[in-house]
């Protein structure tokens, strides 16, 4: 019969654990502190909410069975994740995922930022695709505000959220072998991401947080500088990539350790509402960029690619293809590009007409959509983002079961996490 | 009173002191050519800050680990705590006492040198489990067992390629199986397969990159050494590079004909410049060997705990077992 | 119904999201097979709550948006974790943020705040102990405070029907 | 597991190809990398010609900074403090000192001690000389000032410090710290630490506690001028909380019962009056 553990609560151990050294040392009990502080042992702790059923199911253990924790602070380089698993021996038996270690409340303090200063506060939110997170509450305020970006700037914006997506892609490539203990892939990674991190910074004027988006436009031109660092940059990238492929894609130990592992089939995938390249990865072809084409993207010749697999190492080959399709975009974005203005013409504090706007936008990570409510003032009334990784977290705890432990982190950097989007 | 006995106890004495005294450096080099290897290949530079090249950076580590605190945590079991690194380092440096460099400069010349290299180098499991069991910690005593389970069951086809070569060479001895080599020809024409399943297994042996499951950090913090720290952690991280140089001595013996120089150079010459001339050689293979497992390192995955065992007992033994019928069948009918 | 150049919005009843999302993703013309957002938005403290899903057909080129209403006083909804088991962290944060409860929700416990974090930060009437810096009491260190502990102490009609749940006499 | 074939070679050559190929670092001190024009990541606040800093406190930049990391004060043109930030930090010290310095109008110091009080500066500087200005001496001359006043005079510690060149905070801390009398007292002495730790351990009750006692408030002397109340901010009692110091012995840890008897105590001890000599019992 599963015996009910109650998980003693860290605060009352340490209170005990106090009275216990002190009446060994032999000193007088703890004192009730006088002041400001005397009220604080009659207000007590909250208790904790009784368990739910999924909870009851993850904290009851059979025997033979313990709880590891892969605390927040964890060596994999996700952020900060803590999986709570059960693990029989080597095999994991449940994994309940635990969030909130990174929680901003961005979304909050949005709610009282003006529209121009919501594009900041969200640039940290998937601290690897900025451009991305930029790019969705932008498209949202010019519905709301009815104004229309000029055609330079979209596809300047094009231009650089193509430019992050390589960059975002080509590092999970070195997150995913540094987890299984390779550790030549992730400096290629780097390597590629800095030259696209300096050709951004010569653009936006940061390396990470751009805060390059404006409400319809952009804030700078592309100026001759990008061009040049783009011109070299686009010169090796392909050899660059191929070289940090040839080092692990055809290595029969990744491949054995990757091949088979955390297999996701295309329904269940819809289901558990994974989206992105790891979607595609498992044959379905949702591609927002051609299901639902925003900015620029109509006039682009791409195909949506999927791969068969749909695990690990069909995700790993999806991110390389979406590496090569982002490099073939950037070429047509730079051949087709206008001249003209960058910025449309917008007042300093724009204050839309009451009314709702949901933007969505193909991020590395998948389906990032914004969902904006205006009532009039400058603020917006509800800023609502649905974080691709936040939501594609669901599949790990049904992947999971079954797996050996050192599994578990090939298959949670196959999906590529960000948690600064998971906690928002 | 027996004189000669006496000398050879002295022999033993001056030799084993010496060797202790060699290992430290040894060390060193290894630790630097694995960081300097591994940041090549990384496109990077390594370290160049200390010493011309940064030559003297691994000698600092050692210094540094020499000079931090080693704490022994209160519920550990104080004396075998402290008995474990000794042990693991112990094992590492008598087994190179064995280890032919040079015609004249053998330590111990035994006659049953392979033997008596395989029994020590058991001895480090002993002390990797004594280590994890000592620390009072649930995962280092999983990483104890686990690392124990690893070279147990691949020290198995690691003895039975060397049973294939001592077969064709008739012989225990270092020595002589080198001078066997040299009248016919290196080890690595007569057994190439015995090769193939001497390095897997020696990797495995000592931890190294393909199978470091010991410290894998994704889920054992480091393996039985979480609760070492100071010099304590600095034997074991010692013992692991001094047995990275021994495995590669130890099979460039067997199979790549130990002081012997390859085709276009004279094989052996006596007198001091023919020990000279043997152990240049000697150390020149040695290090493409450790250079061949530090490129290794900076290539591969890591490969999983069942996949490790699986190819231990599934591919490497039964292929052992072939290989050594054949090479006994063969020493049957051709009288080799 | 309402729509605008990329979106079509209808507005329902909360208790019947199951029987109107279901019909959605089933009904081969319509065949909105992909959940794409489930977001809860409060409309006052006076005003009721909304939760808003959007779904995503490959036949039609919009998407669809489907406010479903909830009144403050009770915010029962019924989950939709048996339609898409997608929903299910999506209706842990509505839950977590705005204190909406999900009926057949086989794991509505917090996501982001603490297990046992007393109040819904992300209502429009969410007193932070900070915020009562701008009361008398500004400068004395408002966390130390014990009486802000217990935020449901300071305004009680805060969250009665949820606070009852939370404290497990439902 | 299969049999490792081509695929690790290839990743063998390609990792062993990338060591010889040209590497990837600058090496940071000696090659600095270039940033592009358009960085925004250097802060400099402009300076004109005349040395001053062209920001005018308009307080542009904090209001607009999304996470408030911008605090700032200055002056008007009125000459008026402004800030942009908290007040305890940025806001024109309101110290009771600074204010009497200034001649403004301030609170009355807690134990004020006299300032007009004549000091005999050439005996002071023969005593310091004596001792040859050497820092270690200070206690010598605290010791030798208060035999021959009775207390530590205001101007007298700030001759030592004019004298010494040392720091005169750091003069006034020293006697303070040294047990010394900073308040001409007649009668014994009694402080009673108002600290932290020791109002914690229950300082508070102890001081009312005596004043009921002794029928004085601090910074009183009894009626027979046997005893004299003060309160410090520290009697240098270490832990010993709470605390108190009559003269220059400490007593602590006191229950209020305790501090009764040892005031009693020593009241009827004979007082160190002004011109008593011979160092504290």
């Amino acid at each position: 019969m599963t015996s009910e553990v109650k998980i003693p609560d860290p605060l009352d151990l340490d209170r005990d654990e106090e009275a216990r050294l002190r009446r060994v040392a032999g000193m007088a009990p703890e004192r009730a502190p006088a002041g400001e502080y005397a009220g604080f042992e009659s207000v007590g702790l909250p208790e904790r909410p009784p368990q739910t059923e999924r909870e009851r199911e993850v904290y009851s253990l059979e025997e033979g069975e313990m709880l590891v924790n892969m605390g927040p602070q964890h060596p994999s380089t996700h952020g900060v994740m803590r999986l709570v698993v059960k693990v029989r021996g080597e095999v994991v038996t449940d994994v309940d995922p635990v969030l909130g270690y990174l929680h901003r409340g961005i979304e909050k303090l949005c709610e009282e930022a003006t529209y121009t200063t919501v594009l900041t506060y969200v640039d940290p939110m998937d601290y690897l695709s900025s451009m991305h997170n930029e790019h969705a509450p932008a498209i949202a305020f010019e519905k709301l505000f009815g104004v229309t970006a000029p055609k330079r700037a979209e596809y300047i914006r094009a231009l650089v959220v193509e430019l992050n997506r390589v960059f975002s892609h080509s590092l999970m490539m070195g997150f995913l072998a540094l987890d299984m203990g390779g550790i030549t892939p992730i400096l290629y990674g780097f390597i590629n991401r800095d030259e696209i991190v300096d050709m951004l910074s010569a653009i936006s004027g940061q390396r990470m947080l751009f805060n390059f988006f404006r409400v319809g436009g952009v804030n700078f031109d592309a100026n001759d500088e990008f061009f040049s660092r783009l011109g070299t940059w686009r010169g090796h990238v392909l050899k660059n990539v191929e070289m940090s492929e040839r080092v692990i894609t055809d290595n029969e130990v990744f491949r054995s350790r990757t091949i088979g592992m955390g297999t996701l089939s295309g329904r269940d995938a819809i289901a558990l509402g994974v989206s992105g390249p790891n979607l595609r990865a498992s044959g379905v072809p949702f591609d927002i960029r051609k299901a639902h084409p925003y900015s620029i993207y109509p006039e682009l010749e791409f195909e949506v690619i999927t791969q068969p697999g749909g695990d690990s190492n069909a995700r790993y080959l999806q991110r390389i293809a979406e590496i090569k399709q982002s490099i073939n975009l950037i070429d047509q974005i730079v051949d087709k590009m206008p001249h003209g203005a960058v910025q449309a013409q917008v007042p300093g504090i724009i204050r839309p007409k009451p009314g709702r706007a949901y933007a969505a936008v193909e991020s590395p990570r998948g389906l990032y959509s914004v969902y904006a409510i205006s009532d009039g003032g400058p603020n917006p009334y509800r800023f609502r983002m649905r974080d691709p990784s936040f939501v594609s977290l669901q599949a790990i705890p049904k992947l999971m079961p079954g797996r050996l432990i050192a599994d578990t982190m090939a298959v949670m950097a196959s999906f590529d996490p960000v948690m600064g989007g998971v906690d928002k | 009173m027996d004189f000669d006995l006496l000398l050879g106890v002295l022999r033993f004495l001056l030799a084993t002191t010496l060797i202790l005294v060699l290992t430290i450096p040894t060390a060193f080099v290894v630790i630097q050519m694995e960081l300097k290897i591994i940041a090549g290949s990384q496109l990077r530079y390594g370290p160049n800050r200390i010493g011309p090249w940064g030559m003297f950076q691994s000698t600092i580590h050692g210094f540094k680990v020499l000079a931090k605190e080693d704490h022994i945590p209160d519920q550990a079991d104080r004396a075998t705590f402290t008995l474990a690194p000794w042990m693991v380092y112990m094992a590492a440096a008598m087994s190179m006492l064995v280890i032919p460099f040079a015609p004249g400069a053998i330590a111990a010349d035994f006659n049953i040198g392979i033997v008596y290299f395989f029994a020590v180098l058991g001895l480090s499991v002993v002390g990797l489990l004594v280590a994890g069991w000592a620390s009072y910690n649930k995962y280092s005593l999983l990483g104890g067992l686990r690392s124990a389970a690893q070279m147990v069951s691949y020290e198995i086809p690691l003895t039975l390629s060397v049973v294939g070569v001592v077969v064709l060479a008739g012989t225990l001895n270092f020595r002589e199986l080198i001078e066997w080599q040299r009248a016919h020809g290196w080890m690595l024409i007569w057994q190439p397969v015995a090769l193939v399943i001497f390095y897997i297994a020696s990797l495995a042996e000592i931890n190294r990159t393909p199978f470091d499951m010991v410290e894998a950090d994704s889920e054992l913090v480091a393996g039985p050494f979480t609760e070492y720290s100071g010099m304590r952690f600095g034997f074991f991280f010692f013992a692991e590079y001094v047995a990275l140089f021994i495995m590669s001595g130890i099979m460039i013996s067997l199979f790549f004909g130990g002081w012997l120089a390859p085709w276009p150079f004279p094989d052996q010459l006596d007198g001091f410049i023919g020990t000279v001339y043997g152990v240049l050689w000697f150390f020149i293979k040695t290090y493409i060997f450790i250079a061949i497992a530090v490129l290794l390192r900076a290539t591969l995955v890591r490969v999983r705990v069942d996949q490790l065992m699986g190819m231990a007992w599934k591919v490497l033994l039964p292929l052992a077992m072939v290989n050594l019928i054949v090479t006994a069948v063969a020493v049957l009918v051709f009288k080799l | 119904m309402w729509t605008d150049e990329d979106t079509v919005e209808v507005t329902i009843e909360g208790d019947r999201n199951v029987a109107v999302l279901q019909v959605l993703r089933d009904d081969p013309k319509l065949n909105f097979f992909y959940l794409a957002d489930a977001a809860a938005v409060d409309y006052g403290p006076t005003e009721h709550f909304e939760v808003v899903y959007h779904l995503y057909s490959d036949r039609h080129p919009v998407w669809l948006r489907v406010r479903a209403r909830v009144n403050r006083a009770d915010p029962h909804v019924p989950s939709i974790t048996g339609l898409w088991e997608g929903a299910m962290f999506h209706e842990r944060e509505m839950y977590d943020m705005m204190g909406i409860l999900f009926d057949g929700n086989r794991d509505l416990r917090r996501i982001y705040m603490s297990p046992d974090y007393r109040s819904f930060p992300q209502r429009k009437d969410f007193l932070l102990p900070d915020d009562a810096a701008d009361s008398s009491a500004a400068g004395v260190r408002p966390l130390e405070r014990p009486e802000t502990w217990d935020l449901s102490r300071l305004s009680d009609e805060l969250a009665p029907g949820v606070l009852a749940h939370v404290e497990g006499e439902k | 597991m299969t049999i490792p074939g081509l695929g690790i070679l290839k990743g063998l050559r390609q990792t062993a190809r990338n060591y010889w190929s040209p590497k990837v670092t600058n090496q940071y001190p000696e090659s600095r990398p270039t940033m592009p024009d358009r960085w925004r990541g250097r802060l400099d606040l402009i300076y004109d010609p005349f040395g001053e800093h062209k920001c005018e406190v308009c307080f542009q930049c904090a209001q607009v900074c999304p996470v408030e990391a911008i605090d700032m004060s200055g002056f008007d043109s009125t000459g008026k403090r402004i800030r942009y930030g908290l007040p305890e930090i940025y806001d024109e010290r309101k110290d009771p000192n600074a204010y009497r310095r200034a001649g403004l109008p301030a609170a009355p110091m807690r134990n004020a001690a006299r300032w007009d009080e004549e000091v005999d500066t050439s005996w002071l500087h023969g005593v310091i000389d004596g001792f040859g200005g050497r820092p270690e001496a200070l206690v010598a001359i605290f010791s030798a000032v208060e035999e021959r006043y009775g207390y530590l005079p205001e101007r007298a510690l700030r001759e030592v410090s004019e004298r010494m060149s040392i720091h005169w905070a750091q003069i006034f801390g020293a006697a303070g710290l040294g047990g010394f009398r900073l308040l001409p007292a007649d009668g014994h002495l009694v402080t009673v630490c108002t600290c932290a730790a020791c109002s914690f351990a229950g300082g508070g009750a102890l001081l009312e506690a005596l004043c009921a006692d002794l029928g004085i408030q601090p910074g009183e002397t009894t009626a027979d001028g046997s005893v004299s109340l003060a309160v410090a901010d520290d009697v240098a009692a270490g832990a010993l909380s709470p605390a108190l110091r009559i003269d220059t012995m400490v007593y602590g840890p006191l229950s209020v019962e305790k501090a009764r008897h040892v005031v009693a105590q020593r009241r009827k001890a004979p007082a160190r009056s002004k011109a008593a000599a011979g160092t504290a019992s």
